[in-house]
């Protein structure tokens, strides 16, 4: 059994042992040491991973490759590189911290685990294929899932937001594949076989005229997930109707597939289409940025406030793909994983607050510091983090993007650069409007005086992803140049 | 033969018969009108089985064996559907289309 | 001379942070507060440590100041472009260190006996030390990032400590505004380290700064809009300096930033964050000096020179005292950006800047002692309003004579500091522009008549019949007071043009005596109007208010700019511009997407129709197929 | 003489075909449809099929034709008015079956028929062996089949009109 196999294998095996339990004690226990080998996994990967980079230079690492279908040549070939491997670690501890924050998940938790796994075993899979055919599977497992976890577990008008979150997420699939099988066929235009291999495809110089036409169309499918405006519209329902868990897994590493798939895919394998299009998918993205700080302005429910918040971060993250940088990219892949730590924090803090209060509404909430000091003053680092305040992961993933963005001298993507920047502002209006609203000011309602200080699971739950955060906002060194140095055979397609 | 009448001429009354039929399938409201609409159809493609018979093969007589095995089948279909239409009728008191509309979707 | 260890100087802060932030609750109030006073002695004592070595022993290398760095890469973007961490000793930043040390050891000091039997005690002194590790940093700085990632820190201590009572809706308020607007101009101080960093290809002083670097000398290679980039950079950067500089127009956050308390204001609000502009402009003053003929200077006179009469009318209205203070705070920052704005760069040329620095020191010193005095006097009498206080000397002898010392330097008496640096500003601006130097001296009597309004008012007046007596503060509160005290009486003999010029080299300052007299006069004058005006209860104030009218109505309410900050937050941005945004994403684009999901439904009832379960239907379609079938392949498909 | 007879007898079958499926009473509607099936034989006996003509005769007009009077006067009132259909639905599916004549006819004109001249006549007796003889071109499996589908329709044709009985238990209204 290979390193990278045993990623999907765990949480499956999880799966079957979870079958086997009973009542919440069980399920949870079990669930938890599962994810605790997940991450255990992880970071045995991580230095396995520079062990084996210093001696193997090719793109991938760890690679393997089995025949799986062979009439269309679908292999299940996989392999990482520091982009993966900093993105399973990412997925392992939101995972494991989702297990802590539903520690005391009521109905069906069997069931709630079970699923949840499933998410996770599907992004797993996803992270680590090499092969377009086995990776479109895995996003397919990873985002079928949702819909029952939001269906179920959900609240508020939950039927309605799965069902908007699945429809879209599947219209964006069906433009994905279409897009994939595009680059299927045209896998062959040196002279080859037709194949689903990545590492294979890059080496074809697939038709301009293809690479026009089917860049947008993966583009888009990966987008729509990485809430792309106007593509967004998914992302606030869903995430205000679906259990904390589920949101912190689905905004703190689903999202991610969006943006991980637009870089290992539309960008590799259709650079020239990338180009093309960039000017017009940099302009989605950079209105995205603005107006999703815009829109968290006057949202008044905490998830709707952070799904735009979402959407302004990620919006980022697609900027910065499509300025075509190394610097920039860098950068896209940073604030992936430090947005996936940061509004993993910020779901599961909002889940407590829920929990204590049953709502969600900032109108209703003031003056919590004096009565949760723990969640209290975790909120305000939280909320100051995702402002991109130095020391946290969010400031170093922004000043790369924007150092990055800069490098272009083109006119038009400087003022949007520009643009873009101006987030910064937006930000820390909406945030610090939020932490005077509910964590500041005088106490709005009296009855809250005794509520549950944190306990600890919650703890554990945010010091799992505090912890990185600032390790990555202290420290950025090593990540960032593990990162560069994957980007850099993904960055001379399109140089 | 037809003394006079050629084959075109049959064939046309064949076609605007098995036509009037047709209308009347689509048209009518009434069960039993259908049915007899049907034997319209059937018998206009009887017809021509055996005027084509007649005129260009006259030497067998295919054509004719097929209009009596239609003609067998026509009388045996029609005793089926009158006696599903009786039985229709003592169910739901109706043999009107509209009624008999509990199949669809 | 390796000064290594210069880092344990933002470093020991940090670790009391640290400390006091992860066992808030466990630590007893008492042990907080003498570990931060031990964390920033040791500061202090470092930095005093340093500021030996680096000017007395080993600094000066045939008569000119050396710039010594350590750094390590903290991140890479290119082979060249890398944030680097580390520490600049040079004597701007040799000098800083000795400012914020002494503040902030005083602040915390004070604080002990200030901030006793708060509830937040620990916190407190953890948002101190947080403050005093951000602003080391920023003084430290190697490089415009890392300046930029302190400068954001110190930001954020100040959000902190502003709402530090954040139960108060007012401070929190406050809190925000202040964060929001530095932050607004961060924007522009960010893009213009992007424009550098793309232009010039480093971020590092050093390579900036160089005269004969490459960056300075290729200034005119691109240009946009008419002015060099690097020009557009150097006012970008001017603008993220005003924010924190509280510079007009983006001063609006510096009086609400009051609501904190008083040591807070005393060393973030008067001494040290707030002359963080001043001191980037001084960082990067070859650039600014050599770039374009100095039309970024220019540009930072004038909004100097602008800033500091506007805030000196604005404070002569105000009746709390320490938004006059704050008021003042920014009139005599405007001072500092003035004096960098008419300076040279060689020899007795640099004159500006070298009494901009002086000034920086002086003004530190004498204004945390008028905030620390303004806390006891609050502390005492539990308002911060004029109104409630008269005749105070008698309760509270120390405080009076300190604050005293402290009104009379500020008004630039001989010999105390505020005299000499003053001085030297008004010199360098007469030299240079006659026009500012106008403003300079009008704004000298109108800060001596402000200051001893306050003065007179507090300590004087009127009889004011208290509830409480009140009394003398604590040892702890008085003992920083008297030590400040001190310094500025004495700060101003510091040979500061021997140590601080901007090309490093020192040279000999005259008292220019006609300047000197003129200023002296304009500045007994104010306060003789005052004393005529305050010293005894009497209405002729009030008369003298009615005469001016709306000028007098205009100035109290601050110009209305407030106003216009809510105008502008409010209206524009919650209500015209997210207020359409979250409408439109609410309606359009999801109103969109909703439809295609509806539209998809309704078409699907009406395909459904079509279904009907009449074979009668279905007969005609199978029938009007074919029909249409056959005309296809008759008439339409011949080949 | 026969060409007079046989525009006679379409004319006839025409106009009963129309008034067939147009006449608004039941019963009228199926007296049209005799006419029709009398016009069709006929026609039978103008191409010397006399036992076809025959058949038609005794099967048509007699057997089904009966049976579906009976089955008209079971289920209506001999005098009810028939639903027709919408003016819009008869217009479009008349100019439907007016197309597909055209094609049919223009289809049919283009063709040419070889036509074999002439005047064999057919008895019952070559029809009854051809149906019986089993050797090359020999109907008698067909004849069997039929026989047997017509047993079997029999069969059902009685236990469906008598399915009273069985609906009785499961609905006792």
């Amino acid at each position: 059994m290979d390193i990278l196999t045993l990623f999907v294998i765990i949480p499956v095996l999880t799966i079957v042992a979870l079958v086997f339990t009973k009542g919440l004690k069980q399920a949870r226990l079990v669930s938890m040491v599962g994810s605790i080998i997940q991450l255990g996994m992880a970071i045995n990967l991580v230095f396995a991973y520079f062990k084996e980079r210093a001696i193997n230079k090719e793109i991938m690492v760890f690679t393997k490759d089995y025949v799986w279908f062979e009439q269309f040549n679908i292999h299940y070939t996989i392999g990482v590189d520091g982009i993966s491997v900093a993105l399973l670690l990412l997925t392992a501890i939101i995972v494991l911290a989702g297990v802590f924050i539903s520690w005391k998940i009521a109905d069906l938790p069997k069931e709630f685990f079970i699923s949840l796994l499933v998410l996770a075993s599907g992004v797993y899979g996803f992270f680590i294929s090499l092969d377009l055919f086995t990776m479109f599977v895995f996003y397919e497992i990873a985002v079928i899932p949702m819909y029952l976890l939001i269906g179920i577990w959900g609240s508020g008008p939950k039927e309605y937001s799965a069902m908007k979150l699945t429809l879209m997420l599947m219209g964006a699939s069906a433009v994905l594949l279409v897009g994939v099988l595009g680059i299927y066929f045209n896998s062959n235009a040196d002279g080859g076989a037709l194949t689903f291999n990545i590492l294979e495809i890059a080496q074809v110089n697939i038709p301009f005229e293809a690479q026009k036409l089917f860049f947008p169309l993966t583009f888009v499918g990966f987008a729509v997930l990485g809430a792309l405006f106007p593509f967004h519209t998914w992302s606030p329902d869903g995430h205000a109707s679906a259990p904390t868990a589920v949101s912190m897994l689905h905004a703190g590493v689903l999202m991610k597939l969006g943006g991980y798939g637009i870089f290992r895919i539309a960008m590799f394998l259709l650079p020239a289409g990338a180009m093309h299009w960039s000017w017009f998918f940099i302009i989605l993205a950079a209105i995205g940025v603005v107006y999703g700080a815009f829109g968290a302005i006057r949202q008044t429910d905490l998830k709707y406030i952070n799904a735009y918040a979402s959407v302004s971060h990620l919006g980022l993250v697609l900027f910065a793909l499509m300025t075509l940088n190394k610097i920039a990219w860098n950068g896209a892949i940073l604030q992936s994983l430090s947005h996936g730590l940061l509004t993993a924090l910020f779901f599961a803090l909002i889940g407590m607050i829920y929990g204590r209060t049953h709502t969600r509404d900032i109108s209703k909430l003031g003056g919590m510091m004096k009565i949760l000091p723990f969640i209290g003053a975790i909120y305000v680092i939280t909320g100051l983090a995702y402002l991109g305040l130095p020391g946290f992961s969010g400031f170093v993933a922004e000043m790369n993007i924007f150092v990055g963005a800069f490098q272009n001298p083109d006119m038009f993507q400087r003022i949007l650069t520009v643009l873009v920047v101006s987030s910064i502002v937006i930000t820390a209006v909406y945030i610090l409007r939020l932490v005077g609203k509910i964590m500041m000011g005088p106490l709005v309602t009296n009855d809250c005086e005794n509520l549950p200080k944190a306990t600890w699971y919650e703890k554990t739950g945010i010091l799992l992803l505090l912890i990185p955060i600032i390790g990555m906002g202290v420290a950025p060194l090593w990540l960032s140049d593990m990162l560069l140095e994957s980007i850099q055979p993904f960055i001379q397609g399109v140089l | 033969m037809i003394a006079g009448i050629s084959i075109y001429e049959i064939l046309t009354v064949t076609s605007i018969l098995f036509f009037i039929g047709v209308y009347g399938f689509i048209t009518r409201k009434n069960l039993i009108s259908i049915l007899m609409s049907i034997e319209l159809i059937l018998n206009a493609s009887v017809i021509n089985f055996v005027v084509i018979n007649k005129y260009l093969y006259p030497d067998m007589l295919q054509g004719v064996y097929f209009s009596i095995f239609i003609i067998a089948v026509a009388a045996a279909e029609t005793a089926l559907a009158v006696s599903i239409i009786i039985n229709l009728y003592r169910q739901i008191a109706s043999v009107e289309v509209k009624d008999t509309e509990i199949m669809k979707y | 001379m390796d000064f290594t260890y210069v880092i344990l100087i933002p470093l020991i802060p940090l670790a009391a942070f640290l400390l006091l932030g992860i066992f808030n609750q466990k630590i007893k109030p008492a042990v907080s507060g003498y570990i931060g006073v031990a964390g920033l002695s040791t500061s202090a004592a470092l930095s005093f440590y340093t500021a030996y070595q680096y000017f007395f022993i080993v600094g000066k290398v045939e008569g000119v100041y050396q710039t010594f760095v350590e750094k390590t890469t903290w991140m890479n973007f290119t082979d060249t472009l890398a944030i680097d961490m580390g520490i600049l000793i040079d004597p701007i930043s040799v000098m800083m260190l000795i400012v914020v040390s002494v503040i902030s050891l005083m602040v915390h000091i004070y604080s002990r006996g200030y901030m006793k039997g708060d509830d937040g005690y620990t916190r407190f002194f953890a948002f101190l030390g947080l403050f005093s590790f951000s602003m080391f940093g920023l003084v430290l700085a190697t490089n415009l990032f890392q300046i930029y990632i302190f400068w954001e820190l110190v930001g954020v201590s100040s959000f902190l400590l502003i709402g530090y009572y954040y139960t108060k809706p007012s401070a929190v308020a406050a809190a925000k505004k202040a964060f929001i607007v530095t932050r607004f101009a961060d924007l522009g101080f960010l893009v213009g380290i992007l424009i550098i960093g793309y232009y010039t290809g480093t971020f590092d002083f050093k390579t900036l700064n160089n005269p004969e670097g490459s960056a300075i000398l290729n200034w005119a290679s691109t240009s946009f809009i008419g002015l060099s980039v690097i020009t557009w950079a150097l006012i970008l950067i001017f603008i993220g300096g005003a924010g924190k500089s509280a510079m007009f127009p983006l001063h609006i956050w510096l009086p609400d930033a009051m609501e904190g308390p008083t040591p807070v204001s005393a060393l973030i609000h008067a001494a040290t964050m707030v002359v963080a502009g001043v001191y980037l402009v001084a960082r990067l003053f070859p650039m600014y000096y050599f770039v374009e003929d100095g039309f970024a200077l220019n540009i930072v006179a004038y909004v100097g020179a602008f800033s500091s009469l506007f805030a000196a009318i604005i404070a002569i209205t105000q009746t709390d005292i320490k938004r006059v203070l704050a008021f003042s705070t920014m009139s005599q920052l405007g001072y500092m950006m003035l004096a960098l704005g008419v300076s040279g760069y060689d020899g007795h040329e640099g004159v500006g800047y070298m009494a901009s620095m002086f000034h920086l020191f002086t003004h530190a010193m004498f204004k945390a002692l008028l905030f620390l005095g303004a806390g006891s006097v609050i502390h005492a009498v539990h308002s911060n309003y004029l109104k409630d206080m008269g005749g105070l000397r008698k309760y509270m002898p120390i405080t009076n004579i300190t604050f005293l010392i402290a009104a009379l330097a500020i008004s630039g008496v001989f010999p105390l500091s505020g005299f000499w640096s003053k001085d030297e500003i008004l010199v360098a601006a007469f030299e240079h522009n006659k026009l500012i130097y106008g403003v300079g001296v009008f704004v000298a009597g109108l800060t001596a008549f402000y200051m001893f309004r306050l003065y007179f008012g507090i300590f004087w007046g009127k009889d004011t019949q208290y509830k409480h007596a009140p009394h003398e503060s604590p040892i702890s509160m008085t003992f920083p007071l008297m030590i400040l005290a001190f310094i500025s009486i004495v700060g101003g003999f510091i040979p500061f043009s021997e140590l601080i010029t901007p090309d490093k080299a020192g040279f000999e300052a005259h008292l220019n005596i006609p300047l000197a007299i003129v200023a002296t006069i304009v500045g007994l004058t104010g306060i003789g109007l005052a004393y005529v005006f305050y010293k005894k209860e009497n209405n002729m104030a009030d008369r003298f208010a009615n005469a001016f009218g709306v000028f007098y109505k205009w100035t109290f309410n601050k110009f209305y700019f407030d106003e216009i900050y809510i105008f502008v937050t409010k209206n524009i941005i919650f209500n015209r511009i997210a207020a359409p945004i979250a409408w439109f994403d609410k309606k359009v684009v999801d109103g969109t997407m909703e439809g295609i999901g509806n539209k998809t439904v309704v078409i699907s009832k009406k395909i459904k129709g079509i279904q009907s379960g009449k074979v009668q239907d279905y007969a005609f379609g199978f029938i009007a197929g074919v029909v249409i079938l056959a005309l296809v392949f008759i008439y339409l498909w011949t080949n | 003489m026969e060409r007079i007879i046989f525009y006679i007898l379409a004319l006839i079958m025409i106009v009963f075909a129309i008034a067939s499926v147009s006449s608004k009473k039941m019963l009228r509607s199926v007296i049209y449809l005799l006419f029709v099936l009398c016009g069709i034989a006929g026609l039978y006996f103008l191409i010397d099929y006399n036992f076809l003509a025959a058949i038609q005769l005794t099967v048509y007009a007699g057997g089904i034709i009966v049976l579906i009077i009976f089955s008209v006067v079971l289920v209506h009132h001999i005098e009810m008015e028939l639903e027709l259909a919408k003016r819009s639905k008869q217009i479009l599916v008349g100019l439907a079956c007016l197309i597909g004549l055209g094609i049919f006819l223009t289809t049919i004109y283009s063709h040419t028929f070889n036509v074999v001249e002439n005047s064999i006549t057919t008895t019952a007796e070559d029809i009854g062996l051809g149906l019986l003889s089993y050797e090359t071109g020999g109907f008698i499996l067909p004849f069997e089949v039929i026989s047997i589908l017509l047993l079997a329709s029999m069969i059902g044709a009685i236990v469906i009109a008598k399915g009273k009985k069985l609906t009785d238990k499961n609905e006792p209204k």
